[in-house]
Order: structure tokens, then sequence, then C-alpha cells
């Protein structure tokens, strides 16, 4: 039973579809939900949550997720995907998702949005000040070291290799020692 | 009153408002609910704004369906008493089906039209009540609201044929009956037919009321 | 992951211990259902409750949280002692008959210590093989020597009875035998059992040792290297496996290489060190490679620099200190660190004894967080922390990331499998991708040291940062993941000439060249390569295996060759060579991972670890010897796991007198003393057995996940079909419990330990799923808690991680999650 | 076009809810608020915009603990209650894969699918005044997908496939773990059918019908009532008729009344 458009627009437009006046349950076209996804874009992605690595279709119009369920050529998931997994949608269209660059001010109590220029800027002063002012060349066994102690990098479990390759060596590069991330908790 | 001629008045204007609203709301339930009832004659619903109105319509017809059924029965059930000699009337399948001349004298209902007044109450009070539960069908235990469902469909069976009886007896079955309830007044011998005791009554309360009324 | 996912399916037996893959890694149980369902495996579920993977399980064995070690060495002393053991294997590829120094001495001798104690640690001078005249560890195969390791395994854990075990653990003998039974089954050759674990092993003091004792029992088995075997680590977060291949540790550079230290003053002197030797001809001895990869790494941070001045560029650490997790945040509270960047993480809910990391965050100058929602870190100044915004002056950025269908690039499983995604839409709002801002982050920095110079800016100034191509327009555009994944990849930076020695050809390369595998990178500096282990991911035609699609499946076993890339070198199953006989037939011909095809002269099927000839090398590449190591001299808390209790417990250790293992790092003991600072003193406190903190706070708890909800909830939390399935903290605890403290359905109830007196409130879940413990006669309790909770997003509640111990383990200081005690009552 | 059967095999399910969420993701359904409600169980109950469900139940049998989780939602009745009852054409129908659907654009906001249910599957919005209920996603059935639940299921507790396939996949999984096939009665037919573990009984399970059949309350007014209302007036009519032109309308006498 495959349900056109046309069929839909018909069965919409009348209700005087036939039905049986006696006692059965005839079987009758059904009305067609749109076909949310036959016209979307696919893009495949992959589950950003556990390590398991589950294959996400993206469906994608107009710029926008439309509908994302798990991809059933991938042969980890053939399609499965659990509770978190399938709420993907809600990230890619979610309200609450910071949109804006925040700044908090030593002592204030609330956000203030700012731009990125600005920010990047300030951090990048606080960085270069907290490192100048703390550098250490050398140890106390007077062992070079070249290292800044003063100065934390946490987190990048969540970020694509390609990105977390460049924060490590970013972080190695300002002469970090306190690098660390999920792997460790 | 002289356009009434030999006329007598034998309902007044509360009792035909209330009829009408009774019947009316009746019948359109009726219709509503056959429309319901058969997908086959959704075309009520079409006509009447789609099966949402229609809903909502039945459901305030309904309404006043029970109203005025609840204000009738208090108007009508002194006059539909059966008494002792109702039941020779029914024998003699009141006039109706065979040809009988000494029926017992009528008062103001006979036995007929009483049993149809019983029956309506009986089938009203189910079908109200069953509606009831129908409106808000999720706070009662589910048993209720299943034989709620039941019990207003059956409840329709009886009441629809008799309702056809009704109308068949008020107006082609019985001419010049339907003026009754149009506009109060029937013919003398239409009276002394139909309500020969009932007359006898009338005429003893105000002697030659009608004729002064005419 | 030794093995992967789709793996899995050719277990016989499948031991789910120390993890919950059913809540946590749902997909999982799909392969764990093929298994049971096309090959009748038993599935083994260990765990202290009764979770919705016991739920379906064939053996359901409580323990109480913290006694894996016992529980485990039960079922080794059941291994040995019945002989249900791979013997072949054993002798072949583990080094079972390798012979002790015999000055070694064991917790069988020592009451649950090893030799070499001196104060808190462990002098490992003893804890080694005996040595040929070759410099090959001397061998007994008939195991008989009692100086052999088979012999001394045997001995440490001849104490483990089923009895003794029953009544350390709290599990019903009968259980406990079961599990020996059925799991052991598995050592007949053909067979094989895998073990899925996670945070559950290895959120422990003695985590580590946890997943050691996965290791001698595998290998005891010989599951390791084949279908259906391994030991596999069910990872958390989508690419924690990849950016610990990135070297986000303190202690590692990518690739796993051993981070130098300040007294490795050179790169000469760090490879001397961190070379191993061996003198087996048989062991291939991996990391013999080292000074190639380190070489080709610092070419890939600082091309323009000769080899030794980009070792100098890095920042070395002190021999001997931590700069893991939690002395970040000791050193914090301290006042030692000023700045701190988080990248998509939560500390302030994820990290232990939370109530005392937030004050650390708060002593930061500033802190830069990067994330998709505002999280409990980020937002720790606010009211709802429940302090005063005006107090805290820490400046806070918090900068709006893309989320993953944002952007592009690639995400590694815990099966190793390197897997790209594409952008499906651009990042909502203002947000950019990580890279983006790293980008932006590291050329303002080079610019500003540019114009103001400042404390050594030669290894930023110098940095090799050529991403971004200049556009048309002139300008250089945002970096894209795939220039990156290129010099991960590595490349030729000048020309080179190759011998291929099994093919007796020379291969030529150009600078630019891909660089086709890592057998190919070179120590002279001619090859740049970001991470070693991801060489091989780009072919020679710069198409990129990651994005591989093809699903086909020449072995039959589930393999995938083509989809996607796994690390190393494409090979699926690592140690596989351990899956064949020395004559290279597969020790189960139903499920073979790899064969030798004597006519051919090759190995077919998986990629082989390692080449050459059936026999000619060791199966165990990563291990200098060759062998897998039932006897770990590497480990810093013993050589065999041995069973201690946890720090907060409140049973006595009944195998030894050694309550707690005497080397790890004791920072309640430090929190004592009077120079201690405030935050740490009260956050680092512990309920030691038999003190008085462990009377007021009598309850066994432990943290978990649910299926619903993801780590610290940073991101759960924020998404409302999810907040629908699980919108309150609850803490679950067993009827027996609920009962004796008057505690009802509905009810809300209070948490507190010893270094939250405040507590947290949660749900009350009583249910039948937990019990009570048996131990040494009395009835112990536990309750457990999700630790998805805090103050923001959608769904809130009380933060577990307020309450668990600032302890870690003594060889990675992984936080204790999962043993800790605290008091329970009506709220 | 064939019959499809939604297979829930119940001793396989995890309960990690991953069908919850696939079926609200599909059908666009909103989260519901809710609270803790005891159990993992949450919502509480199937609604409006809650499909399906994973039931969960402990249950402790000769000393074994059992926690059954079960998927819940609409059985696709081979001779569904619902859209018997229903009133509104288009409202409920029947597709020809067995899927029984429902149109919100012809919902009436009734109720009487709901009552008639013999599995108490149809939830309804007061507000809306409108049902829902679980599609079995026949409009991905239509694209040739499986319904969302079912691709989501991570276990393979949930599969679907051709009436006989599936039927055959059933009884031979239920001999494979010793588990029952329900419903049972042969003469009732779902389009969704459940292999429970035969450790337990039907009734250890939270809000699972053991007797499934359509309501004889609905039989008598559907089947009895419905045709009797009509075949009833028009008989009344028809005798009506017959009694006036055989013998003629009841006439009062003329003379009578002109003698007077």
């Amino acid at each position: 039973m495959n349900i056109s458009r046309r069929n839909f627009l018909k069965l919409a437009g009348g209700t005087l579809a036939a039905a049986g006046v006696g006692t059965g349950i005839g079987v009758q076209p059904a009305f067609a939900l749109p076909k949310k996804v036959r016209y979307a874009q696919e893009v495949t992605t992959i589950c950003p949550y556990c390590g398991v690595g589950c294959g996400i279709i993206a469906h994608v119009s107009n710029g926008k997720v439309i509908n994302t369920e798990g991809d059933p050529d991938h042969p980890i998931n053939k399609g499965a995907l659990c509770s978190k997994g399938g709420s993907l949608y809600q990230i890619a269209n979610n309200d609450k998702r910071n949109k804006k660059v925040l700044y908090r001010a030593p002592g204030a109590d609330a956000w203030k949005e700012v731009e990125w220029d600005w920010a990047l800027d300030k951090i990048t002063a606080n960085l270069k000040k907290t490192r100048d002012a703390s550098f250490k060349l050398t140890n106390a066994n007077n062992e070079v070291v070249n290292r800044c102690e003063s100065i934390a990098a946490i987190g990048g479990a969540a970020l694509d290799n390609e990105e977390v390759y460049a924060l490590t060596k970013m972080n190695r590069a300002l002469g970090l020692v306190y690098v660390e991330h999920q792997a460790r908790i | 009153m002289s356009a009434h001629g030999d006329m007598i008045k034998v309902t007044d204007g509360i009792e035909r408002v209330v009829h009408w609203i009774l019947a009316g709301s009746c019948l359109f339930c009726l219709i509503t609910g056959i429309g319901f009832m058969y997908h086959s004659w959704s075309f009520i619903a079409t006509f009447l704004g789609g099966p949402y109105a229609m809903k909502w319509m039945h459901i305030f017809s309904g309404l006043a369906f029970a109203v005025s059924f609840v204000y009738s029965f208090f108007m009508w059930k002194k006059d539909c008493q059966f008494e002792s000699q109702d039941l020779q009337w029914v024998l003699k399948g009141g006039g109706y089906l065979w040809n009988v001349k000494d029926l017992p004298p009528v008062y103001k209902y006979n036995a007929g039209q009483k049993a149809f007044f019983w029956i309506l109450v009986a089938c009203a009070i189910v079908i109200i009540a069953s509606g009831v539960v129908m409106l808000n069908p999720l706070y009662y235990p589910v048993v209720m609201a299943r034989f709620a469902y039941m019990l207003h469909a059956g409840a329709v069976v009886l009441l629809g044929a008799f309702i056809v009886v009704h109308i068949y007896l008020g107006t082609a079955g019985n001419p010049g009956t339907v003026s009754a309830m149009l506009t109060g007044y029937v013919s003398r011998p239409w009276c002394e037919t139909h309500c020969p005791r009932w007359l006898a009554d009338r005429d003893s309360w105000k002697p030659g009321g009608e004729k002064d009324v005419a | 992951m030794t093995n992967h996912w789709n793996d899995i399916q050719h277990a016989d037996a499948i031991l789910i211990m120390g993890s919950n893959p059913a809540e946590n890694h749902p997909i999982s149980f799909k392969w764990v259902n093929e298994a049971r369902t096309k090959r009748g495996a038993k599935l083994i579920v260990v765990d202290p409750r009764f979770t919705r993977s016991a739920a379906t399980a064939d053996i359901y064995a409580r323990l109480r949280p913290g006694t894996d070690i016992a529980f485990l060495g039960a079922v080794i002393n059941y291994a040995i002692e019945k002989n249900r053991i791979h013997e072949e294997y054993v002798k072949n590829y583990t080094d079972a008959a390798y012979i002790v120094n015999p000055a070694f001495q064991g917790a069988t001798d020592l009451d649950g210590l090893f030799s070499g104690l001196t104060g808190a640690k462990y002098d490992k001078a003893t804890w080694a093989y005996e040595m040929d005249e070759n410099g090959i560890p001397k061998q007994d195969l008939t195991l008989q020597d009692p100086l052999c390791v088979y012999q001394l395994l045997k001995k440490h854990y001849s104490r483990y009875t089923i009895k003794k075990v029953s009544d350390i653990t709290g599990c019903d003998a009968a259980d406990l035998e079961a599990v020996c039974e059925t799991y052991t089954a598995t050592c007949k050759p053909e067979l094989s059992g895998t073990i899925m674990y996670a945070m559950g092993t290895t959120q422990h003091t003695y985590g580590s040792q946890n997943v050691r004792a996965f290791a001698v029992l595998q290998l005891l088995l010989g599951n390791i290297g084949n279908a259906g075997g391994g030991i596999n680590a069910l990872r958390g977060e989508s690419n924690v496996q990849g950016s610990t291949d990135h070297g986000a540790l303190f202690h590692i550079l990518t690739g796993y290489l051993k981070y130098p230290k300040a007294n490795q003053p050179t790169l000469a002197v760090y490879n001397e060190q961190n070379t191993p030797k061996n003198k087996d001809p048989k062991s291939l001895n991996w990391w013999g490679n080292t000074p190639k990869y380190m070489a080709s790494l610092m070419k890939a941070w600082w091309r323009d620099a000769d080899l030794e001045t980009a070792y100098s560029y890095l920042p070395k650490i002190d021999d001997g200190k931590n700069y893991s997790y939690l002395p970040i945040y000791s050193a914090m509270a301290n006042g030692e660190i000023k700045g701190m960047f988080v990248w998509g993480m939560n500390p302030a809910v994820g990290a232990p004894s939370s109530k005392m990391i937030r004050k650390a965050i708060a002593q930061l100058d500033w802190m830069v967080c990067v994330d998709l929602w505002e999280t409990e870190t980020s937002a720790f100044w606010q009211k709802e922390a429940g302090v005063n915004p005006a107090d805290i002056k820490t400046e806070v950025f918090l900068l709006p990331a893309a989320s993953s269908m944002e952007k592009e690039g690639s995400i590694s499983n815990s099966g190793r499998w390197c897997q790209w995604r594409y952008k499906a839409i651009d990042p909502v709002g203002h947000a950019e991708d990580d890279l983006w801002i790293i980008n932006q982050i590291v050329n303002r920095t080079k610019a500003l040291y540019a114009k103001e110079g400042g404390a050594f800016p030669d290894p930023i100034a110098n940095l090799t940062w050529n991403y971004g191509k200049v556009g048309l327009d002139g300008k250089i555009h945002p970096p894209s993941p795939r220039e990156v994944a290129k010099e991960i990849n590595g490349y030729f930076i000048a020309e080179k000439e190759i011998e291929d020695k099994a093919k007796g050809e020379i291969k030529k390369f150009k600078p630019g060249d891909i660089v086709p595998s890592f057998a190919m990178l070179q120590d002279d500096g001619s090859t740049v390569c970001g991470c070693w282990v991801y060489a091989g991911s780009i072919d020679d035609k710069g198409e990129n295996k990651m994005m591989k699609r093809d699903p086909a499946d020449p072995t039959g076993l589930g393999m995938f060759p083509n989809w996607s890339w796994s690390w190393p070198v494409n090979r699926r199953i690592v140690y596989n060579r351990a899956s064949v006989n020395v004559e290279g037939k597969p020790f189960s011909k139903e499920k073979p991972v790899l064969w030798w095809s004597p006519l051919k002269k090759a190995w077919l099927g998986d990629i082989p670890d390692g080449n050459g000839d059936p026999d000619a090398i060791l199966p165990f590449i990563m291990v200098p010897h060759g062998r897998g190591m039932l006897f770990a001299a590497g480990m810093s808390d013993g050589p065999f796991p041995e069973h201690y209790e946890p720090l907060e417990s409140v049973v006595k250790n009944t195998l030894s007198n050694s309550q707690v293992s005497p080397v790890i790092t004791r920072w309640d003991e430090k929190a004592k003393e009077e120079t201690c600072n405030p935050i740490l003193a009260a956050g680092c406190i512990a309920a030691l057995y038999g003190s008085e903190e462990a009377k007021e706070f009598p309850t066994i708890c432990s943290t978990y996940r649910v299926s619903e909800h993801w780590q610290t909830g940073q991101m759960t939390r924020w998404i409302p079909w999810l907040n629908e399935l699980v919108p309150n903290q609850f803490v679950e605890m067993s009827e027996e419990f609920a009962r004796e403290h008057g505690i009802t359905f509905g009810d809300k109830v209070k948490l507190t330990s010893a270094r939250n007196v405040e507590g947290i409130t949660a749900y009350a879940m009583i249910t039948k799923r937990l019990k009570p413990f048996r131990i040494q006669g009395k009835d112990i309790h536990m309750v457990g808690i999700t630790w998805h909770f805090g103050y923001k997003g959608l769904a809130t509640g009380g933060n577990a991680n307020d309450l668990t111990p600032f302890i870690g383990d003594p060889n990675t200081m992984i936080p204790e999650y999962k043993a800790f005690l605290v008091k329970v009552e009506k709220a | 076009m064939a019959e499809y059967i939604k297979l829930i095999d119940v001793t396989k399910c995890t309960g990690c809810r991953g069908c919850q969420v696939a079926c609200k993701q599909w059908n666009s359904l909103p989260a519901v608020d809710t609270m803790f409600t005891g159990s993992l169980q949450n919502p509480k109950d199937l609604n409006y915009n809650t499909w399906c469900l994973i039931r969960f139940d402990e249950v402790e049998k000769d000393g074994k603990l059992n926690w059954l989780m079960r998927h819940d939602a609409c059985m696709h009745c081979e001779t569904p209650a619902c859209a018997k009852a229903c009133p509104s054409p288009g409202a409920l129908t029947k597709n020809e894969n067995g899927s029984v659907v429902h149109n919100p654009a012809y919902c009436i906001g009734c109720r009487s699918c709901i009552v008639a249910c013999p599995f108490d599957i149809p939830r309804n919005d007061k507000a809306l005044e409108k049902m829902a209920k679980c599609s079995l996603c026949h409009d991905r059935i239509d694209d040739g997908k499986k319904p969302a639940c079912v691709t989501a299921c991570p276990t393979g507790c949930l599969t679907f496939g051709t009436k006989e396939e599936m039927l055959k996949a059933a009884e031979k999984r239920a001999e494979k773990v010793k588990g029952v096939i329900y419903p049972a009665n042969p003469h009732y037919e779902t389009h969704v059918m459940y292999i429970l573990p035969g450790t337990v009984g039907v009734e250890d399970f939270s809000h699972m019908n053991p007797h499934p059949k359509m309501p004889a309350t609905l039989y008598w007014w559907k089947n009895l009532f419905k045709p009797f209302t009509l075949i009833g007036i028009a008989g009344v009519a028809g005798a009506a008729f017959l009694h006036y032109i055989i013998k003629g309308p009841h006439r009062v006498h003329e003379k009578k009344e002109g003698g007077e």
C-alpha cells in the first residue's frame, strides 16, 4: 500500500470515503504523514556520547537538521541507537545551546555577551601574563625544564582527533605540564 | 380566540415548547448519533461542519434533551400514570391495529401514549446517564465506561423505533393530532374519540368553557 | 579494547565485570546478544548492583564494591587448581616459564606485601626475571620450578579460595563457583572468553591491578589475540581513545611515547632511557622504534628546529612528580595554578570531592571553558552553586563550541576504529569548532609574543603551525581538519630512500609524500608524524581511510577491513599472533583471526601483529620480551594483583594485615597536617577503617551512570527527551536498608560523607535489586547513586561527587569513585 | 502488500529506552515534564506524547530476581477495537500492512478508542481534544524502513518483518528460551507480539492484559445495536407505512364533528 501525496490529498478532501455500514472493520487507506526525510540530504556522523562509535545519519534540509537516526549500513550499530544517541536531534536543535561568547568579569554576578575578537585577545593576554610570570627554565635540581606550571588544560575527549592533536601541540608548545583529560577519571 | 373555532385547547404554551425542545434535541441527537455510528453516513457530519463540530452539537443537543426531558418528566408523569383500564385498552390493540369499537374511554393519554412516555423515560435516563459517562469516560472504571457506550447505543435502538411510531401516530396515523403540539388546539370530535373522559372532565370544570374561550 | 565491538559476537563466555554495557554502552549488547543467540555464549555479570546488564544474564554474581581483585583471585586460583588453563598458550606466549629473581618475595611471604617496600614506595630491584648469558630471561618450560612465574602465581592465588573470597566479597559461594566454572571453561583452545570492563573496574584505588587481574586470567585461559576474546575496556566518551592516542595526558606524548622528564635533558638521553632493549631475537620489542617516532613528532611540532632544539622546547616534568587530575586540583587549591583551559569537561561535577574542586577553581585568576552548554564548571561562581559571586575573583570565558554535527573530523572508538564524521550544518549562533578556537589562540599568542617578547618565546615562535590555506582573497582561511589529519598521519620532508627488506626493493620518497606506515618513519628528521599509531590512516594517494565505508567482510568475522580505519595499521584485533599456534595454525578453526599460508608464504586474515614466519616472532610485540606478562614488574603496587580494602571501608582485610596498599598517595594524611591548605584539609578527609568517621558513615556507596544520561550530564541534562526519562537524582537502596532506616516509597534522603557533612539530597529508589552483603557474619549495606546531576541544566539534582573521596590509584591516579562511605538518612 | 508483525522479545530487552526516544524523535513528540517515579520507568504511563514506554517490574520467583522490562505500545490488532469504536471516519484506520493508524486531523477527541482498547494504549490530550498512539511508523514502512523503535533497538529485542517470518521466528525463539508467545489466544490476532520469559507469568508484568479480547460491550454495541438502530427505525417506519396503506389512518368521524 503506497500512499502518494495525491492519494493523501484525495483522502483529505473527502471524508465521504467508503466504509462498511455493517459490523466489520474495512481496510482503508490511512492518512500519510509527510515523508519528512525523503528529500533531505543525508550526512553521516558518529555519535558523540560513549565509545562504541555508532553511525548516525543526520537528515539536513535548508541548513537544519530535521531528523537523526541510526545508520543502518554501519557495521557496529546497524541502525540501532540508545536513548542518548537517539536524542542527537535535540543537540542540533536546542534553545539552550551556547550561541554567544560569554564573559564573566571578576566579582560579577552575571554573564556578559562579548565578541570573539575581544574574548580571544583577552584570553591570549591572560595566558601570556600568567605564563611569563611563572615560567620556569630550571627546577630545584637545576635541570632544564622550560615549563609553565601555573596554567592547566583539561579535557579533550569530546574533541575530534585533529582538534585534540592540535590542542596537545598548543599545550606543550606553551610549556604546560598540567595537561589532563577524561581518560584519567 | 375565535380563530380556533370549535377547538379544544389540549396543551399550553410551555408544554408545546418543552415538547418541541425535547423532540428536536432528541431527533437531532438521533441523527447526529447515527452519523457517528455509521461511518457511511458521515455526510451528516459533513453537512454539519465535520465530525468535531458534530460532536459538540451532539453534546449540547443532548444537554437540551436532558433538561427538557427532566422538565417534561415532571410535567407529564401524572398524566401518564397507568390505571386499571389501560390493560383493557392494550388488549384491544388500542383500536389502531384492528377495528374495535368498544374501547374503554381514555382520559388524557391512552395506554400506548403512556407506555411511550415511560419507555422514553427509561431510555432517556439510560442515554443521559451513559452520555454523562461518555463525556469523561476516563474518570470511571473502564468496565463502567464500556457499558456506558453499549447502553447508549442499546437504548437508542429502542427509543429510535418508538420515536418513529410516535411520529407516525402523531401525524399521518391520526390526522388532526399534530395540531395539539402546534397550535395547542384539537377538534372536539378528535377529543371525543381520543380522550373522552378527559373531555368530559374538562367540560365539567368549565361549563361551556370551550365555547367561552372560543 | 584489544578487540572491537563486532568481535564480541565470537565469544563463548562473556564476563561483564566493572561495567554495565546494557546501560552505558547499549549498542554493545547487540553483539553480546548475537554471541548468545548464535553461539550459545554464557553471559556472566559481576556487579554490586543488579543492573540492566544483569537482568538478562545467565549468571549474576554480587560483590561488595572494591573487592574485584579478591573475586578474580578466586577465578584465577580455580583455573590453576583445576588446571583449566590453555597450556600451550601459557607456555609459549606468556612469561609463565620465566624464572624470577630468587630474592623476590610475594604477598604470601610478606603478609600482603611484596619485597622491596621502602617507605611508601617499592624498590623493584627484586621484581625481575633471571637472565641467561645472552640477556634473555631464563625459562623452565615444565613450569615446575618454584621460582618460575607460574609457580609464584599459583602460590600467590592459593589463598584466594572460594570460601575465603565469598566471605570477603559477600558473593554467594555457589554463584562464585558458577562464575569460575563457566568462565574458565574457555581455557579450551577453540573457545574464547571476553571481558568487558569499564570504570567499575578502573575507578578504584586498585583500579590498575583490577585490570591486571583480568590480564592474568585472560593469559591463563589463552583469551588474548583471538576472536571473541581480549580485555575490552569500554570507553565512556566518543573520543577518549583518540584523545589519549593524541597525548592529552600529562605522562605521555602522542602515540603513548613517554613524556620527557627533567632528568632527560637531551633527546639522546630520552631515547636511551625510553627505548627498551631486548636480546631475544624472537621479540620484536616494538618500542625499540621510539627514536623514530619521537624524531618524527619533533619535526611535526618544530619543523625548522633541529631535533635536539625541538626536544629542548618540550616542557619537562620532574621525575616522580605527578601532574595528573587530582594533583591539578591540589595545586589549584594551593594557589599554584592561576589559569585553566577547560575543553568540554566538567570537573565541578565530575571530579572527586567536587565541593573542594569548586573551591579550588575559585582560586584561579582566569578560566576558559569551551562547551556546548553552560556547565557547573563554567558557572561555579553563580548563586546556584551556593556561593556569593562577589567573593569570586575569577575571570571566566565561556566559548560556544560547535557540536559534533557542526564540524568535521575523525574520532576513535573503543575498538580503535577511527571514523570520520562530516559536517551537517553550520554551528549554531556564534559557535565555532574547537580547531578554529585553538587556531585563533595559537596565532594570537604567536603574534603577541612576536610583538612583545616574553618568557622563553622560542617554542611558540617556532611552532610549526601551517594550518589554514591562503584563499583567493589573500586571507588565511580557518584550518581544515584534513590538513591536520595529514600531519598526524605523517609525510616526508626530505628525499629518502628506504629499503624494504621483505620485498628486497628500495622505495623512494620525496618531500610531501605521505608516510604509508609507521614502519617508514625515520629518526633522522626526514619524516613528520604527529602520532605514529595513526601513520597509515591516509594512503599514498591521499585518500583518507578513516572515511571508508565499504561494508565488505571478507573473513566473515565482522572485521570490516575497509570500513573506516583502525589503528595500528588497520589491525582489528591486536596481539592477533597469539590466536595461532607456533605453526601458524589458528587455535580456533571456526573463527580464525589470521592464519599462515605455507604456499603463499604469507599471513591471511587480519593484519598480523608483527610480520615474519610463524614462530619467528613472539606475539606480544609491545612487551620488551614479547610475551604476555603474568608478572608485571612495571606496576607500582606489586607484580601480582593483591586484595586490599578500599581506603574507606567498614571491613577489615582478612586476607592479610595490610588493610590498604602501602603505596597509595594519602591526601587524607596530608589533610591532617597543620600546614595543609584549609580547602584541601576539608576536601581530603577519609573515613578510614576503624576510625570514628567510619562509625559515623557506615554505609558503602558507589557511584554509577545510567543509560539515559552521560557523564556529568553536561550535555544530557540539556536534552529534554533524556530528562523526561531520568528527571531526578536518586539513590538505589535495598528494601532491607530502607526498612532499617524508615525510608519509604517516594521519600527523599540525605547523603553525607566525611568530606561533605551538609550532604546532598536525592529520591530513594527502594529496590529488590540491591541486597545487604553478608561479610564476616555481618550484614553490610550499600547504596548506589548516579553522578549525572548538578545545579545547571534543565534537570538538576544532588551532585554525587560532592561525597566521593580524594584518593587515587598509585599507578594511574584514577580517583576512587566506586567504594566509599556515607551516611543515609531521611531528608 | 505484505502484512507485518513487530515482535518484542522481552528476554532480550535491557531497558535502554532507545525505542522510547527514537519514537519521540521520528514522530516529533515533545518531552513530557516528569518526576521520579520510584523506579526507572518514566513517564509513569503512556501519554499523548509518549507512544511507547518501557515498563519496569521487579519480581522475585523461586528465589530468583527477575527484573522485567517490557516495551509497551500499541498492539495493532487484526480487528482493532479502537477503530471499531471510533465515531469519526478516517481518525483510526487499519492498513493493509497491519498497522492501525490514527489521524489527528479527523480525531474528535471522544476517547471511545481509549475505553475500547483491550490493552489500554491510546491516550488523549484534553486541551487539544485529540488521541494519539503508536502508528507502527506506517510512514516509515511505506518508505521501506522499519519502525523507529525497531530500527533503534540495540539488543534485538524488537524485530520487524512479514507476518509469516515473524510467526516462525517467534515460535522458534519461544521454544529456545522456553518462553511464552503473547497474545496466546490464537483467535486474537495482533501485529505486535511478545515473547515472554517462561520463568514468570503474564500477570507478573504490569499493565498487561492476560486475556486480551475485544470487549463484549463493544461487540454488542457495534455488532448488534448498531445494525438494529437503523433496522429498528426502518422497520417501524415500514410497518407504519404498511399500516397506513392497509388500514389507513385513524380518522375522527367527520359527521360527528359537523352534527354538533
